[in-house]
């Protein structure tokens, strides 16, 4: 995370990042929110760009507004302040299977050109075992179903990489009409938001293509952290900085994000019950 | 004859035997585990980052209950203890993560290091493991979803199958059904019928309830009635076999109308459970020689 | 029906049937009440023999606790006595397919020797079109879930016949084993409770016999009021008269069935929005 | 640039093509029925025995909107008004009786007789029909239950069929998803962005609407804000295509915290219905011709 200055303020390429991501979301009507950056997008959306976006967390709230960032997908303000809690498997069957979620907002550990998708283990080499990651949750199902998918993930060639160890959830699969052949029902990843610009499926190729940079990033840079021979389109735009609103509203988000828990524990061990 | 041998006379002659549903008993966590538990078996313990039956879990260690097949959508921090505790032969799981913060770090070390003992792993999606819940509650011996399309996930599974419509011809995912022999959760209130109240965030656990063979419920609270709650879900008795009364015992997840979520404890648990050593010292301090391991 | 004396109390055959079908609730704990006799029959066993007797209503109420009897399945006071409501699916899927019912109490139009159901259609000769029944409703499935079922319904050749002119719902099919071979879960009907008497399946044919008569009938008159020739048990056993309080508890029951209307409209047709 | 600019520049740069969800309109029940109920439509108006949208239905037959194929798992009366108002080409149901009563007579006619016209058949149990409401919400091409074992049903409906489970080789019924083109729904409350609140008994109503390709909701009145209630669900605005204000709108059937099931009223229609004329004069008088006929 470096520093860059852009007029009065300064801001990080996390938070262009960020803010990057909450700008996609500005049509949205529903969006199916991921813990982690998906998150932070989804709620500085509703604080900017959307204040009107439904947001929708797999522990089964409906139009959650939370005031501060929820650390998990079952925070209690989530339900607190939904129009309305449901059960687990209604949330997968009625809501995400029925069609009803306009984006499905996803992070990733590993992504190829195709934006498929590896959260389950990675290969570290010959003599060592597999390395672990959390696994699918509720992701293969939401890039099936939800109309389009938003991705937000940093940019390394650790995550944008030429083959996946795994495929966890399928993005555009090998190229355009696999969605259709396997009958997935939504249009699948519609852009890639990282910390050095935007990736878009290119609708001849289904490739990713760099169409958007971050200000002060050069196309080279982006070359050099992805893991495959990248694609940059014809004309690469150059994304806005944050406004000091947009800036604001994401640092209010943040700071309320870490609240003094009532009845916290002097030691970290130490329950309370 | 009076009206009561009027009665049992008629009982004998027209009774039917019943169906074997009893009452939930109301008990001490230790013998409600002691003996819903068993080594070798299923168990659920389910709450959807709510309602999380750490207590129960805790009891588990301090039994040394082992040989376990661990169900859960999240496995969540209780289950990084119960599987660093060597107590867990197989995880039946969607998603294994601590939440915001970043790795379990003994499942992982179990799953790569073989640590303390080998893990080994039935992986599906959540919408997979939602309708497994779901079919197993509904005693069917599997569900339906338009699921796993495209993933590698039923390559490392045979849970996991496909059914043509008859109608459509399309085809769909087929997922097992999930029965554990036991569910564990943690609810706000019980009655002194053992009748169970569940409010905010549901999740799956009517699902694991009725799925499972044994239920064992802690709660918050008895109370003399309960009163309906918005967005409440009440289990009857007659589907519970134990509850024990366990204040905070979803600690440091966090139960609506009592406590909240102990994020901070969550952010803690990170570098315990980095460490095998300091997980251990954890698990001694706080589980197995805990004041509370010896009130209960 | 015919009032018959019994000691200082006058009770109709009826109300014998329903004392008697009340009585067969002894020892259930949970009883999917069909709307009707059963739902006479569970709600006076709750008031007499069996006061903790679960009522399970298709509705979605569980536990219900009604003090008058509700006209239809789905009467408020079902829902506000509840232990808990639940969706319609939720019922049919987790609580009767899910095994959790004891006893199904079902009425009839037809059946059969092996206490197969009719409540769909009848034959009413070749000239006729066929006689229009209101079909399955939950008959099928709590026939097959629930632990065992009873049944409660009129002595007559047109409900007792030698043929059903359509399964509806699945008794003992066509003798013993059947149940099994078709997978159906539950015991299927162990008595038929009659104005007559009381019919049971012989364990070893499945085919219902009368094993009780009511005081004063005798076997030749059920004999006339079945359409197919009837086993009657080696020994048939007379049942007993009501007792003054089950005889109470019933009129008390069916007396507050019949509440003065809030808003009773003053004509049948007008409606009071 | 200003803020504003640079917004909508990236709007345009970064923002998807929505998915066509929008909110529910407060309207008159007169334009809302216009507009999204058609000749030929199929129409669920669902409600079991509470909240049953008697309005609506009445709505629909002042319109004369006709050639309907009619879900409901119980016809009840509302269906046998609409089916002697000659209306209906088709009947999707699993009980047909005046509960408490007796017969649907205007059904029975129809079906026996032909009168007014022929009505045609798709017939189920109420676990089947329940079903296919699943898999309609679920946007699944069938539902999988352990019924109709037994039953001469599926030789009258091409809509039950057989699945065996990949895992244990059971066979298992089958039921074609139900996925009306409108559903309509009777709920005590809307708040003035369209959100509508039911509670009571809540029967399939969730299923249906969420089912169906377009959703009229009439409510008892509408409020300020949805406090949440005991037993209480929400559907969001943004399922939900119109809302109608009319209070008592249910009747004879009912809205818990509004009104009492009027079961004089389900008494006294069994006579109305027996007769042909005395129903033609019961629908001109109380439907047609009714005050509320010109104020709606």
């Amino acid at each position: 995370m470096t520093a860059t200055p852009a007029g009065t303020a300064d801001f990080t390429s996390d938070e262009l990042m960020e803010v990057n991501a909450a700008r996609a979301l500005a049509d949205a009507t529903t969006c199916f929110v991921g813990i982690g950056l998906p998150s932070t997008a989804a709620n500085l959306a509703r604080a900017t760009v959307n204040p009107g976006l439904v947001l929708i967390y797999e522990s089964g709230t409906i139009g959650s507004k939370p005031t501060r960032l929820p650390l998990s997908i079952g925070d209690g303000e989530l339900a607190e302040t939904a129009d309305a809690v449901v059960p687990v498997p209604e949330m997968f069957n009625y809501w995400l299977q029925g069609g009803r979620i306009d984006v499905g907002f996803l992070g990733a550990a590993q992504v190829d050109r195709y934006a498929n998708i590896n959260t389950t283990v990675v290969d570290r080499g010959p003599d060592k075992p597999e390395g672990r990651l959390p696994g699918a949750g509720g992701a293969p199902e939401i890039a099936s179903n939800c109309g389009k998918v938003l991705m937000v993930l940093r940019h390394s060639t650790r995550n944008f990489v030429e083959r996946l160890d795994f495929v966890t959830t399928l993005g555009h699969g090998g190229g355009p009409g696999d969605r259709k052949k396997l009958g997935m029902p939504g249009a699948g990843p519609t852009a890639v938001i990282t910390d050095l610009g935007v990736l878009r499926p290119d609708p001849a190729t289904a490739e990713l293509v760099l169409t958007e940079v971050h200000p002060d990033v050069t196309v080279e840079r982006v070359r050099a952290a992805t893991g495959w021979e990248l694609t940059v389109a014809g004309t690469v735009g150059t994304t806005e900085p944050p406004t000091p609103q947009e800036l604001a509203a994401l640092r209010a988000l943040k700071a309320a994000g870490k609240p003094e828990q009532p009845g916290k524990p002097e030691q970290p061990g130490k329950e309370t019950r | 004859m009076t009206p009561c041998e009027i009665k049992n006379t008629l009982v004998s002659i027209l009774s039917i035997p019943t169906h074997g549903v009893t009452m939930a008993d109301i008990r001490s966590l230790q013998d409600a585990v002691a003996d819903l538990v068993h080594d070798g078996d299923t168990v659920a313990m389910e709450g959807f980052t709510h309602l999380i039956p750490y207590a129960a879990a805790h009891e588990v260690i301090r039994q040394g209950i082992t040989d376990l097949t661990l169900v859960r959508m999240t496995p969540d921090v209780i289950y990084d203890q119960l599987i660093g505790a060597g107590l867990v032969r197989k995880l039946v799981f969607s998603w294994g993560g601590n939440p915001g913060v970043g790795s379990l770090h003994r499942f992982r070390d179990a799953i790569e290091n073989g640590w303390p003992r080998p893990l080994e792993l039935d992986e599906h999606s959540h919408a997979g493991m939602a309708n497994r819940y779901v079919a197993g509650a509904s005693k069917l011996p599997f569900a339906v979803l338009r699921g796993y399309r495209g993933s590698d996930i039923p390559t490392r599974t045979d849970t996991v199958s496909t059914v043509v419509c008859p109608f459509t011809g399309e085809e769909l995912a087929a997922v097992a059904a999930l029965n554990p022999d036991v569910t564990v959760i943690h609810a706000q209130q019980a009655d002194r019928a053992g009748n169970v109240q569940m409010w905010g965030l549901t999740g799956v656990q009517k699902e694991a309830a009725l799925a499972a063979d044994r239920v064992l419920v802690t709660v918050e609270e008895i109370v003399e009635e309960l009163m309906p709650r918005p967005g409440g879900i009440v289990l009857p008795t007659w589907v519970i076999d134990a509850v024990s009364v366990v204040p905070g015992g979803a600690h440091p997840s966090y139960a609506t109308g009592y406590s909240t979520r102990d994020n901070d404890f969550y952010q803690a648990w990170d570098p315990i459970a980095r460490d095998r050593e300091a997980f251990a010292r954890w698990i001694d301090a706080y589980v197995r020689d805990s004041e509370g391991a010896l009130t209960r």
